[in-house]
């Protein structure tokens, strides 16, 4: 199958381009997506394809983009509303958590919410301490949404035309650090199914499991460690919410030894709740315990030394899987 | 048509105090429940100014806007004992009553939380080429609210139909309006946003409710947003948790009940207008009760959700 | 010492009211706090004895009320803020997160923000959906901030206190249904100190983690197992951040059993870090799998049947208990 | 006065193109740099207007901010290299300066999210029976946001003395202020907290400037808080990764160089009222470039933070 080496930024673009080409009830709305082409341009070139009437530049009202985008999903259209950055999503939590997420329960089925919101998540760029959440499991803790959060071209491609078709609300996240790394993309439209973790390497001797950003580090770490003779699996959930447990204990029962990697904070996080199901599900699988790797519990400075050594890579990756061996 | 109004404001009236006495027997549970009694002319009036491919939207005060909308006063009932057969399946309770049908998107229980959405609701149609309103009815004190700031403004950029109503009665739970707003003349806020101004209205007159927002839902129509503000008052407090009454807020309600009771208003209307209609009105109350009695024995005798329903809807 | 049995609101009214008279710098500020005298009534009373100058009604505006509460922390007074219920917190996710919590670490000391956040928590009324959050641990996944959440009147009256003194910013969670609970509270001033678990009923058996209203939970079952000679050692972590893991696994390696116990939805969550820290932590003392009740993973409904069984209960806990025996 | 101002703007400008030229040359690095060039007057003015007392708290656009407050142009240069010897130990950067001896509260970088902040500086001072005012610079964009909302119509209801300056300078980030504002004179959202309305005042002129907000400031410190509008314009795009310059953006920018550049503005004022001022220009504008290139001597010699300071003052 032909196919080409795309940016993430790009595949996401693609997806979104081609969903709207297909969909007329789909449309864009958020701060700076069209005359600004987008911050992260992914939706570059949009204003002049589709006009004022599909893209939509808001206020800086993260509370209205979240709610509007709620009523315009109510009513028949498929909004894609993006948050600049998943910071701001903090000041549209409720309108995406009692809302979005609780609406057709509530009316117990009388309404749909077709929703997906994008927001561009993640940190490392000096963006300082409210600049640099990746806060993924905070929303995945809410029943009603689906979190989506894609590691690669293909799968951001394929994941955010999924989430673009279903009719549940769907947060979709995007790692900033990952939208100018390339990955190649069939040139054949697909999608990929709703809360399917995916293996992004095999191997026998420790399962790593993780997320968006995260892959990058556990690839990078299992191929180190391969010269050594560990071959690490590497699992990417894809998405927070559907959890997609079993493919995760599959592989855990298979090599017995878990590391968990993700960018966020330690604390009630993603690795929690991984190490929990994996303790919880398979305990007799267990020749170890199940290590975590995350960014460090404080706020992130400014001062790129520092701010480094907060977040997680490669080597403390290593280091937590010589560990569990 | 002005026998109708009369008929919806006693149906509402009459089912909340029902509601209210149930709420004392138990028979109806749990900590919210909002009456609308002594708001009635606001809803009443302002729904017969629209039209039935119209929409509507409003907090959690919402049995009368549901009532005045024509959804059946049975589902209503239901839903306030938490059955199966209520408008949403027994989920939503009091705070939350919709109906699809009506183009009712319902009641929302965070304060401010429903405006953004009444803009969405708007965009929606407008973006079909559809030039259907919206109301949305908005508290006073959610007016303080940066969901209210942040989902005008946005109806405001894109001229969006939608006629925001602010129901003044006096207080959010227990602050008086000027407590809590700078500016307590509400409807002045529309300058913020460029929009129209619709005024202060009497929200006790449901005849000069409608005719107010007959003119605002035309403009609306036309041209984009409306700002209006009805001044009315809640006869049953914040909610039926409410303890706050004092001698002031007494002599208050008292001045409210016997002079500008809004179904008192249209009936002395009525009675001055329409020589002995009084048999009439008598007719219309009667018919109220026997609706409304239905509605609780309807109710009672409907099943109680499942753990099927309770696991069902969370997703499509 | 005397003593005097108070219910939980009073417990927490008392110790408030101290504060206030202690502190001139002391002022609550939130929602119907004056005039309607607390929606919890815990500030009953106040508006008559301090005035509106200390005793804040404020419109319903909660990014304002906790943002205002920020600054005027910042510049010397020590706020005690009421969210009328933790629901509408959501609302100020961002000015507790990104400015209660950080405003310190962003400037490098410059600034203290010696702020009380307080807010009722918790479900099982009937209060729906939006109504219904449990989300302490949402909260405490950031660093920056405290999280207390007490389970008696007793702790409730002491941590109080203590988060009021302390010069960080405290979310402070009350659990509605505790607030009519009475329990022994002594007449003599006392604090309790930061990030400190108790043991709230000691055995060798099995030890049940919990906080909050799961204490409750835990001491009934505890008493029903007890029956069958089965002794369960209930450890109440209080704070979430601070978060006390060497009491509960002291208490761990002791039993080698545990069962996790939350009021709150199940992913990425209090029983998720729990587990996870007790597997990592105390790996070679797991006899079996630590367990987790939750709520169950659905939005709350209204009607009081179904709602009943979402949530928690000694039930549950116990049957939880034989699982790991 | 005029001299000191004017030597105030240069200072600003300077170091605001040094800070562009330093990022070019990646010795200041990071996503976020948003530059006061073209802005001077409005937080020269403004500050003027003030005494020490008085309290600043600003957005992420705060250099200038910073520096006309007195900020030591070293210890700001510092940080925006992310060194010890920052303002904020270089934890905070560009758009956290803050100066607690200056009453200088910061740069916050969630939109809006200062402005309830200001409320509560003012309500502390006001606790405490000083009448100390507050002065709050609010970007356009950020009138649209809740925390606008809520934080101004909570100084309005307790009467605090905050003046809310708006700097609009065209576009919250690329978005023209008629596109995100139903109300695009902003400075009329004033009467939706009934407030002050300080009216519009023109931004590149500091000496208007000055004059207005010594206005607003006393009358702030008797009555409450103020909402004024300074029209003004950014030189420099949103921020350093600002790559939106098209062809009519490019007009507007020359234009407003040419024609109404602060700095410019000033001059000429200086120029025509007193003979043979340019000596004495020439030598602001040396002294301000000499402090400038000190300040980045300082900076990069300066230390970067260590572990410690990576895990210091997340609490107290
Ligand atoms: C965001 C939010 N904050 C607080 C509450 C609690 N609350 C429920 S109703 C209410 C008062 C609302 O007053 P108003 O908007 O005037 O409506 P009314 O009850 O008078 O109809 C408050 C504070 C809430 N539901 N949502
Ligand atoms: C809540 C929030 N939403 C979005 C952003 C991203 N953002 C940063 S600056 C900006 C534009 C602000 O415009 P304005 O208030 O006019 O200030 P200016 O940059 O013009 O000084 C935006 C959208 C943010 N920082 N915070
Ligand atoms: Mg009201
Ligand atoms: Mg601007």
């Amino acid at each position: 199958m032909a196919q080409r080496n795309l940016p993430m930024r790009e595949a996401l673009r693609r997806a979104l381009l081609e969903e709207m080409r297909r969909d007329e009830r789909v449309f864009v709305m958020g701060e700076e997506v069209g005359y600004w082409q987008g911050t992260h341009r992914v939706t570059a070139g949009f204003i002049d394809e589709f006009g004022e009437r599909r893209v939509r530049d808001t206020p800086i009202s993260e509370m209205a983009i979240a709610g509007v985008a709620v009523g315009a999903a109510m009513n028949g259209l498929r909004p894609v509303a993006e948050m600049m950055t998943i910071n701001f999503a903090f000041l549209a939590l409720d309108a995406i958590v009692n809302h979005a997420a609780k609406i057709r329960y509530m009316f117990n089925g009388m309404f749909t919410v077709p929703l997906v919101i994008r927001a561009a998540s993640g940190w490392g760029n000096q963006a300082t301490a409210t600049h640099s959440h990746t806060p993924e499991p905070i929303f995945a803790h809410f029943p009603g949404l689906y979190v989506a959060c894609p590691a690669t071209p293909y799968d951001a491609y394929g994941m955010l035309k999924t989430a673009i078709r279903d009719d549940n609300p769907v947060l979709f996240t995007e790692s900033i650090a990952l939208y100018p790394k390339p990955g190649p993309v069939p040139d054949e439209e697909y999608t990929l199914p709703v809360g399917k973790a995916d293996i992004k390497r095999e191997g026998g001797d420790v399962t790593l499991i993780t997320y968006a950003r995260g892959v990058e580090w556990c690839l990078g770490a299992a191929k180190q460690l391969a010269k050594e003779g560990i071959e690490c699996e590497v699992v990417d959930m894809r998405w927070l919410r559907p959890l997609d447990m079993e493919t995760a204990l599959q592989s855990f029962r298979k090599t017995n030894r878990a590391v968990v990697v993700e960018e966020s904070l330690p604390m009630y996080s993603f690795g929690s709740e991984i190490a929990a199901r994996l303790q919880e599900e398979a305990f007799d699988y267990m020749d170890a315990p199940v290590k975590r790797v995350t960014a460090m519990d404080v706020p992130l400075p400014y001062a790129r030394e520092i701010e480094l050594m907060a977040l997680p890579d490669v080597q403390k990756v290593i280091n937590a899987v010589r560990e569990v061996l | 048509m002005l026998l109708d109004w009369y008929y919806q404001m006693v149906l509402i009236r009459q089912f909340e105090e029902t509601c209210y006495q149930l709420y004392q027997e138990k028979r109806i549970t749990g900590v919210y429940l909002h009456l609308y009694s002594g708001q009635e002319a606001v809803g009443v009036g302002a729904l017969a100014a629209l039209e039935p491919r119209d929409h509507v939207i409003t907090a959690y005060r919402d049995h009368g806007i549901a009532l005045a909308r024509g959804v059946d006063a049975n589902t209503c009932m239901a839903e306030m004992m938490g059955r199966k057969t209520g408008t949403s399946g027994g989920k939503g309770g009091s705070m939350h009553l919709a109906s699809r049908e009506h183009n009712f998107w319902g009641g929302y229980a965070i304060v401010g939380g429903h405006i953004p959405l009444a803009t969405g609701i708007a965009l929606s149609d407008n973006y079909r080429g559809e030039d259907n309103v919206v109301l949305c009815f908005v508290g006073d004190g959610a007016t303080n609210n940066g969901y209210f700031h942040e989902g005008v403004n946005m109806a405001a950029i894109w001229d969006l139909p939608v006629v925001f109503l602010i129901e003044s009665n006096g207080y959010g739970m227990g602050t008086e309006t000027h407590r809590a707003s700078g500016q307590p003349e509400l409807h002045k806020r529309a300058i913020a946003y460029g929009i129209k101004d619709g005024g202060r209205i009497d929200g006790q007159n449901v005849i000069e409710v409608h005719q107010a927002l007959t003119d605002a839902v035309a403009y609306a129509r036309k041209n984009g947003p409306v700002l209006i503000e009805a001044i009315t008052y809640r006869y049953r407090g914040h909610g039926v948790s409410d303890r706050q009454y004092n001698s002031r807020l007494r002599d208050e309600l008292t001045e409210w009940l016997e002079n500008k009771d809004p179904i008192g208003i249209l009936e002395r209307y009525l009675t001055k207008k329409y020589k002995n209609i009084e048999p009439e009105l008598k007719k219309l109350i009667d018919q109220a009760q026997r609706v409304v009695a239905a509605s609780v024995e309807y109710a009672e005798s409907s099943p109680v959700p499942t753990y099927e329903d309770l696991i069902s809807n969370v997703y499509v």
